[in-house]
């Protein structure tokens, strides 16, 4: 089998596995094992040559960025599971028949994302992102307590309004297409359509691109479109939120991206860089200051996920060799940095049994290591030195303000916002007197400190190949 | 090549928004579920036709699955559901009827405005077919954000996702893959909805989605 | 030269991890250690200014395409200078000060790595490496701030801290993208390279000020300082407003006048009133300053205040084509930074000791230590006297410059300057003045009179790293009080490489007197200065205990007749400072008096209170946060709402979109 | 001769000057006493009074340390070299290089320093009262007196105290408003510096009106001797200040000869004689002001002071 093959049917078969196997103990071994496979397959597909793109899949430098940290962070985050569910058991949370049910939707998301990236047919791209919406809308109703199922109820709905507005903006694409690329399959091959492009309907295309950004965009967790994504955050078990935020968003955002390509390859549609770039602004600024009012704790870094996004959208929508450059950075470091914050906010829940942050005061106190763990997090997602999402913010906030100076005059305001909230709720849970003697906690630090010590090392030496990879990517977005 | 064939695939989907727009006007729950039932009924009539004009057997499928869970096993199931949980009988609007259907025909009017300005080029057929299934859409979304009970909400959905099928029926030679899909989303949304309407019965006492949005942890 | 200094820098970085995982038990060898790499890098900076060379660098980290370019020039030697020295203090006195920490893990890895943040600043020669250090040094010390977390008040200056910090990093990350373009040439070498227009050269000074102003303590940026450098530990304290200011200040010197090129004579126009400004602020917050770390820190502002306006009239020259004014005007302001690293560590380490031994930063409930402790207090005197810029001590002498870049001002030909500038001055001479008041409030609360509460009655005298460490810094602070020109002369390779001028040489001039321009204009010669008092006060008191009497006797303190055993009956630093506060304070502090007395027959005490704010905070810092307060709580409102008016802003964003679709198209 | 020269009249200065401060403080209070019909202790009075101070015991409080003892004689000293390098009587002085107006200003500041710290040391209120309004006023003062050398400075190009004499009595300087207000603003400065009439009474002992005396209320003996001393010390440095930059008249030059240093030496007296004169008749004529109206007072000074600079700037565009 190719890497390509192995991507898509490992999950597959990992579900179907997991779904039969009894006893949760073995399924959250099967999971890491599948998910650390999926990983070897996707570095397999980076190293090994490039299979030509057929009329499913597609492999080309932008989308295996997304494959290796797809599937890297899936990784993780599955050996954190491991630990972290075993807890989950113990305080009586959550049942081994769950568990069973979990472990099985977590193979199916991986699936879901990772056929959303690799295929090459815009038809088949959306099936994949609301497969994967789906299952996470199942994991984040886990709890079933009525927050957990409010969360979920939520993020259901929204999420199916979103899709129902993908499709019909794939629809479009497909309208637009098809003249040009006559019926059937090859209109809705991505290579094809971009390669055309310029030959398309470019109302229609803008039509598309509206209702596209809107579905996706939802997905993606844009304001005003956010409204699912601090609450699915914060009600589900923590690996998932780490998922969420460090996955799903990026594959949402993949989506956006490619059609972003599709409108630049033709010349007569309205700039969708701009469209972006100010929604990637909102969000930035609408979530910072979100960010002051937060009391609980993965809440308040689901807003900051939103925040990134806006971000990282902001970063494409500005477009150019070193905005993208920093777009695609900037990504990968949040992914990397949100998950392990993540996984640390999961520990100090754990230890302290609760996730209100008025309650954690003290963790530099109580538990050292696990401060330092979440301290370097919260400083390395607040864009500080010397960390990944510096270099990233460096260049994207130098390289606007050459360009657009009052752009960048608002994302640096936003990004100040953001910095003072998370400052404060940083001050808060590290310092002072604790309140009450930790528990001890189970879930292993291993991911944390591996995500971190991957954003730090990118932050003070990118190696040469892993430059010019991303740098080709970032040509391909134009 | 007459008009007619044109004429009457324009005639069908402008009775799909038609209806639509006597979704908006309806009060009372059972009233709404009929009114659906029928508006599956022209989405099915209207997907066969263009299965015969573009000659593509698959879409009578889709048609078919369109009258036979739309127009009968969902009107149907929602309204057990409404006299089993005793919901209200009543629509409850946030804002009136009236004021909703002038935003229903302005939104009418600007998506046949894009179309219009927008799809110049573009296929006659295709371009109303699309310019009345995005009313369809807009109207089904002007229904969810306007009704306060879910049931409502959920017709309003699924009204939506009927123009979304139109405007893919439209589309010539779009894939079967869209077809099954769209048929499998609505299924599994379906199913999910369902699922979570029971849940939701179970904890609270309502599925009004405002009773729900009561309880959330950043408050207190 | 320079590889020895980023092996300093780094060995100084990696020292922090070391610290981490040894925790408490090699502190004492740890602090020696950082203490002798920065007198190490003391030595190094002094012969790179000798030889006045320039060596550069190129390490594989940092930007990827670009990698961290170093450099050492002049300039930067000299502040590496100013590091190692006072980098070498600070961290002699935390060997005793830090000695029975119960946390040691909360400041001792930090400390060394702060150092290494700043000379990797100070060494950067490319934006990037320059931002990071430079973020990188602001985020240890806001550690090292946060090192008695359970005070609330460090955590909140912690928070103002870091996040001006941040707001001055995102000013400089500004300039810097405006500086290297929208091809990202970041080195400064490309930067130097390109021409500018005066739009631009104006955006990068504004932005410069708020990015370098802010970490330096440049009104009204400045309102963290008071919070933060006091929060610290006192050698920490010392480092923070001895030396990372003067990072700051290298930020500013190394753009605007060595990467902007040059720059048009209304950019002096903003700085000078500026600096003095914030001078006479600065300085008046410490006259009613009752805390004396707070204390100390304001006038850190005026010292910042002072060195911009210098380097204000240095560029007001530079842009009229004057060099040697401007060499002079320059070579005070860098003297000036170099005496205030000096004279504030002093000061701020015999704080420290002074806080250590009573246990209370309120000088209201100090007094009479010099009985106590009479080393520190001998050395305090030393730094009160340099920083209140009286003769023959260094504040004296780099005060004296700034006065005689002052007087030059006449020959510039812009009008605006030329009145301006004597204002200006004038402004300078009332924080001189203003700086000796407050320091005799200080000296003589704090250390003279009698004991105001037991714990200053029962006070210790200081370890003796800080003693030691003291004392260096006091010799300094003589040396360069007695012999301007030598030093003068160390930092004349820094005004060629920025102004390609420099002052006449002072060692050359007969009995090393300072002479910034010629015999005939103007002289100074702290040197026959101090042994002329030296004579004149032994000989005096010689003659008089020879010739006349030399008998003494001890007697209760006569005080017009009625003496009070109350210490509290003393002049305190509240009363101390009522004159001024009332003169000066009630317009610019808006300082208010209130007495609550008693109505007749009531047996209760009267109550005097006295409120005095920061100007600052309720002109801009007040607004900003309610403002900022106001829009998280409409935000915050989205967080509420029900499922269906999430959607109504779907729906609501999707028809606008469409709108603006149909009216593009 | 050229280096022995400006050696002797170097020395000569520094005798002269600490010799005549006690007879000019006596030639003020005699001459007040006559204006108030009083005959008054004879001009010898005050040198009388440091004699016997200097033979007496000093009674020091038990609160008061090192500092209280050293500084009668560090304030003495700052005060006696800042008074031998104005120019009284010769411009060449052999040290005049040594410092220019401002270190000198700078000088008597390290002075009043010591004096405040001093007030402060034995811990009474009275100490603090006046170390607090000292400092006050001297806020005001520095800057007026800076505001007053950049404006001669201006004139002359230099702030050696020689060079601006030089130049003074030169035909170049003419009659200039500027100088008028400098003169003015030199004089209140002077006022306040030395605690006269109407910034401070320098004969009351009246608890709530004492500035300077409320400071040195505990010195006796020896100490109180010094610090008397270099009281009067100052007023006759300010008075020749004032001689030397605006009637620099007769001030001998170097090279010339003995009896043109004789005729300066009685140039100086004569002017010495008549600023003494001035004041007696001010500060008879006059009364003392409220502490809190002296800030008013000295805010003139600085506004004088700042108007005669820039109006030099608008002469000389004109």
């Amino acid at each position: 089998m190719t890497p390509l093959a192995l991507i898509l049917a490992i999950p597959a078969a990992a579900a179907a596995l997991a779904a039969l196997l009894p006893g949760y103990r073995l399924t959250a071994r099967l999971n890491v094992a599948a998910a650390g496979a999926a990983f070897l397959a996707a570095l397999a597909l980076l190293t090994g040559p490039r299979p030509a793109p057929t009329a499913l899949f597609l492999a080309d430098d932008l989308n295996i960025v997304f494959i290796v940290l797809n599937s890297f962070v899936g990784f993780t985050a599955a050996a954190f599971s491991a630990g972290y569910i075993a807890h989950e058991i113990e305080t009586g949370r959550l049942t081994p028949a769950t568990l069973r049910f979990y472990h099985a939707m977590y193979q199916v998301m991986m699936f879901g994302m990772n056929l959303a990236l690799v295929t090459n047919n815009i038809g088949l791209m959306w099936v994949a992102v609301e497969l994967a919406t789906l299952s996470t809308v199942l994991m984040v109703g886990l709890y079933r307590t009525p927050e957990a199922l409010e969360a979920a109820w939520k993020y259901f709905i929204l999420g199916s309004v979103g899709i129902a507005l993908a499709l019909f903006g794939t629809i479009l694409v497909y309208m637009a297409a098809q003249p040009a690329l006559g019926e059937g399959t090859p209109a809705m091959v991505w290579t094809n359509l971009l390669a055309h492009a310029a030959a398309f309907d470019p109302g229609l295309l803008n039509l598309a691109f509206v209702f596209l950004l809107l579905g996706y965009g939802t997905k993606v967790g844009l304001a005003p479109l956010h409204a699912w994504l601090p609450d699915a955050h914060a009600e589900g078990p923590t690996p998932i939120s780490a998922v969420l935020s460090g996955l799903l968003l990026n594959v949402a955002l993949y989506a956006v991206l490619r059609f972003k390509m599709l409108m630049a390859a033709n010349p007569a549609t309205l700039p969708a860089g701009p469209l972006m770039a100010a929604m990637g602004l909102a969000s930035l600024i609408f979530a910072a200051l979100m960010l002051y009012r937060r009391r609980d704790i993965k809440r308040l870094f689901a807003y900051s996920s939103i925040e990134h996004m806006g971000i990282i959208t902001f970063a494409f929508g500005m477009g150019g060799p070193l905005a993208n450059f920093a777009g695609l950075l900037h990504m990968v470091m949040h992914s990397l940095t949100k998950s392990a914050i993540f996984y640390s906010v999961g520990q100090i829940a754990q230890s302290r049994g609760t996730q209100a942050i008025a309650a954690l005061r003290g963790l530099s106190v109580s538990n050292p290591r696990l401060a330092w763990a979440f301290a370097l997090g919260v400083l390395a997602i607040a864009g500080l030195p010397p960390f990944g999402t510096f270099l990233s913010e460096f260049l994207l906030v130098t390289s606007t303000f050459a360009r657009q100076p009052a752009l960048a005059l608002l994302l640096a305001l936003g990004l100040l916002l953001a910095f003072g909230a998370l400052l404060l709720r940083l001050t808060q849970v590290l310092f002072g007197e604790p309140e009450t003697t930790p528990a001890p906690v189970r879930a292993s630090s291993l991911p944390v400190w591996a995500h971190m010590a991957l954003v730090a090392l990118a932050g003070l030496h990118l190696p040469g190949a892993l430059v010019a990879w991303f740098q080709a990517a970032a040509r391909l977005l134009g | 090549m007459t008009h007619l064939p044109l004429d009457f695939a324009h005639l069908l989907a402008g009775s799909l928004v038609l209806l639509s727009f006597l979704m908006i006007y309806q009060d009372r729950l059972s009233a709404l579920l009929d009114v659906f039932a029928a508006h599956a009924v022209a989405l099915s009539a209207s997907v066969a036709w263009q299965a015969h004009l573009q000659q593509a057997p698959h879409l009578y499928l889709t048609a078919l699955i369109a009258l036979l869970f739309k127009a009968l096993i969902i009107p149907m199931a929602l309204s057990r559901i409404v006299q089993r949980l005793r919901i209200h009988r009543e629509v409850e609007t946030v804002v009136g009827t009236a004021p909703t259907m002038l935003a229903g025909i302005g939104l009418a009017a600007l998506s046949i405005l894009l179309m219009m300005r927008l799809t110049a080029g573009a296929d006659p057929l295709a371009r109303e077919d699309l310019a009345f299934a995005l009313t369809v859409v807009l109207l089904g979304l002007l229904m969810m954000v306007t009704r306060r009970n879910a049931v409502s909400q959920v017709v309003g959905f699924m009204s939506l996702e009927n123009g979304l099928i139109l405007a893919a029926a439209g589309a010539k030679g779009m894939p079967l893959v869209v077809e099954i899909s769209v048929a499998f989303s609505i299924l599994i949304a379906f199913i999910v909805i369902g699922v979570f309407l029971f849940r939701i019965r179970e904890r609270f006492d309502t599925v009004d989605v405002g009773a729900l949005d009561e309880v959330r942890g950043e408050r207190g | 030269m320079l590889e020895a200094a980023t092996l300093l820098a780094g060995a100084l970085i990696a020292l922090g991890p070391i610290a981490l995982l040894f925790g408490g038990r090699a502190q004492t060898a740890l602090y020696a250690l950082t203490a002798l790499l920065a007198a190490g890098l003391a030595g190094l900076a002094l012969a790179a200014l000798a030889t006045a060379a320039t060596a550069r660098l190129t390490l594989p980290i940092g930007l990827p395409w670009l990698g961290a370019h170093l450099r050492l020039d002049p300039l930067s030697a000299f502040f590496a200078l100013l590091l190692g020295l006072g980098g070498c203090a600070a961290s002699l006195s935390a060997i005793g000060y830090f000695r029975h920490s119960p946390e040691p893990r909360r400041t001792l890895p930090f400390l060394p790595a702060f150092l290494g943040a700043m000379l990797a600043v100070i060494l950067a020669d490319d934006a990037f490496s320059f931002l990071m250090s430079w973020e990188i040094m602001s985020l240890l010390s806001w550690a090292l701030v946060l090192a008695d977390h359970r005070a609330e008040a460090a955590r909140r200056a912690g928070f103002v801290y870091l996040t001006m910090a941040a707001f001055g990093t995102l000013a400089l990350l500004l300039a810097f993208g405006l500086l290297a373009g929208p091809q990202g040439a970041y080195t400064f070498d490309a930067i130097r390279a390109t021409p500018r227009g005066p739009l631009s050269v104006a955006l990068v000074l504004a932005l410069m000020l708020l990015g370098a102003g802010s970490k330096a303590g440049l009104a009204p940026l400045h309102v963290w300082l008071p919070m933060a450098h006091p929060a610290a530990p006192s050698p920490v304290s010392a480092l923070m407003s001895g030396v990372m200011t003067k990072v700051a200040l290298y930020a500013f010197l190394r753009v605007v006048f060595d990467l902007l090129g040059p720059t048009p004579w209304w950019t002096a126009a903003a700085l000078i009133p500026l600096g003095a400004g914030t001078a006479v602020l600065g300085i008046l917050l410490a006259t009613v300053e009752t805390d004396i770390k707070r204390l100390l820190a304001c006038s850190t502002i005026e010292n910042i205040g002072v060195i911009f306006a210098a380097l204000g009239l240095a560029l007001a020259f530079r842009a009229d084509a004057m060099p040697a004014a401007a060499a002079l005007a320059l070579s005070a302001a860098l003297f000036h930074a170099f005496n205030h690293m000096a004279m504030k560590s002093l000061l701020f380490l015999g704080a420290g000791a002074t806080v250590g031994a009573t246990g209370t930063r309120a000088l209201d409930r100090l007094g009479g230590l010099i009985h106590r402790m009479p080393v520190t207090a001998a050395l305090m005197l030393v730094g009160a006297l340099a920083i209140a810029a009286l003769p023959p001590l260094n504040g004296f002498a780099s005060e004296w410059l700034v006065f005689q870049a002052v007087l030059l001002s006449p020959a510039l030909p812009q009008a605006s300057l030329q009145l301006l500038v004597p204002a200006a001055g004038g402004l300078l001479a009332l924080a001189a003045a203003l700086a000796a008041a407050a320091f005799v409030r200080l000296y003589g609360v704090a250390f003279l009179g009698r004991p105001r509460s037991p714990e200053a009655a029962a006070a210790r005298e200081a370890d003796r790293p800080t003693l030691v460490a003291m004392s260096l810094l006091a010799a300094l602070c003589i040396a360069a009080g007695l012999l301007p020109g030598l030093f003068l002369d160390t930092l004349a390779p820094v005004a060629r490489q920025l102004l390609q001028a420099r002052l006449p040489a002072q060692a050359a001039q007969p009995w090393l007197t300072l002479t910034p321009v010629a015999a005939a204009r103007s002289t100074y010669n702290g040197l026959l200065f101090a042994l002329f008092i030296a004579l004149s006060a032994g000989l005096a008191a010689v003659a008089v205990h020879r010739l006349a009497s030399r008998a003494l006797r001890r007697a209760p303190a006569w005080d017009c007749g009625f003496p009070q055993d109350l210490p509290n009956s003393q002049y305190g630093a509240g009363s101390f400072a009522q004159p001024l506060r009332r003169v000066l304070g009630t317009t610019l502090l808006s300082a208010r008096e209130t007495v609550a007395m008693p109505p007749p027959g009531d047996l209760s005490p009267a109550r005097h209170t006295v409120q005095a704010s920061d100007p600052a905070w309720a002109a801009l810092y007040a607004p900003l946060a309610g403002a900022v307060e106001a829009a998280s709580r409409k935000a915050n409102r989205f967080q509420f709402l029900t499922i269906r008016r999430y959607l109504s802003l779907v729906f609501a964003l999707l028809v606008l979109l469409l709108l603006g679709l149909a009216l593009w198209s | 001769m050229q280096l022995i020269l400006p050696m002797l009249v170097q020395g000569a200065q520094m005798a002269l000057v600490v010799l005549l401060a006690p007879l000019l403080t006596g030639l003020v209070r005699k001459l007040k006493a006559r204006l108030t019909r009083r005959r008054g202790a004879p001009v010898t009075q005050p040198w009388r009074d440091i004699l016997k101070l200097l033979q007496k015991e000093a009674v020091v409080a038990d609160s008061a340390s090192w500092l209280y003892r050293a500084a009668p004689y560090l304030i003495f000293a700052a005060t006696w070299v800042a008074a031998a390098l104005v120019p009284t009587f010769a411009t060449h002085l052999q040290f005049s290089w040594t410092a220019d107006l401002i270190a000198i200003v700078a000088l008597l500041g390290s002075a009043r320093f010591f004096l405040a710290l001093a007030g402060m040391d034995v811990g009474t209120a009275f100490g603090g009262l006046g170390a607090s309004r000292e400092m006050m006023f001297a806020t005001l003062a520095e800057p007026a007196m800076l505001l007053i050398t950049f404006a001669l400075a201006l004139i002359a190009g230099s702030t050696q105290l020689s060079t601006i004499a030089a130049v003074m009595a030169g035909p170049a300087v003419g009659l200039r408003v500027s100088l008028g207000m400098a003169l003015v603003a030199l004089i209140i400065v002077a006022l306040a510096e030395n605690g006269r009439i109407p910034v401070d009474n320098p004969a009351t002992h009246l608890e709530l009106t004492m500035v300077h005396e409320a400071m040195v209320l505990e010195y006796s003996g020896r100490h109180l001797a010094m610090i008397e001393l270099a009281a009067s010390l100052k007023l006759l440095l300010y008075l020749s200040l004032i001689a030397c930059v605006f009637v620099p008249w007769g001030l001998a030059a170097p090279g010339q000869g003995l009896a043109a240093h004789l005729a300066g030496l009685l140039a100086y007296l004569g002017k010495i004689a008549v600023g003494a004169v001035a004041l007696a008749l001010f500060e008879t004529a006059i009364a003392k002001m409220r502490v809190f109206r002296v800030p008013d007072f000295l805010g003139i000074a600085l506004m004088l002071g700042l108007l005669g600079t820039l109006l030099l700037f608008v002469s000389a565009r004109l």
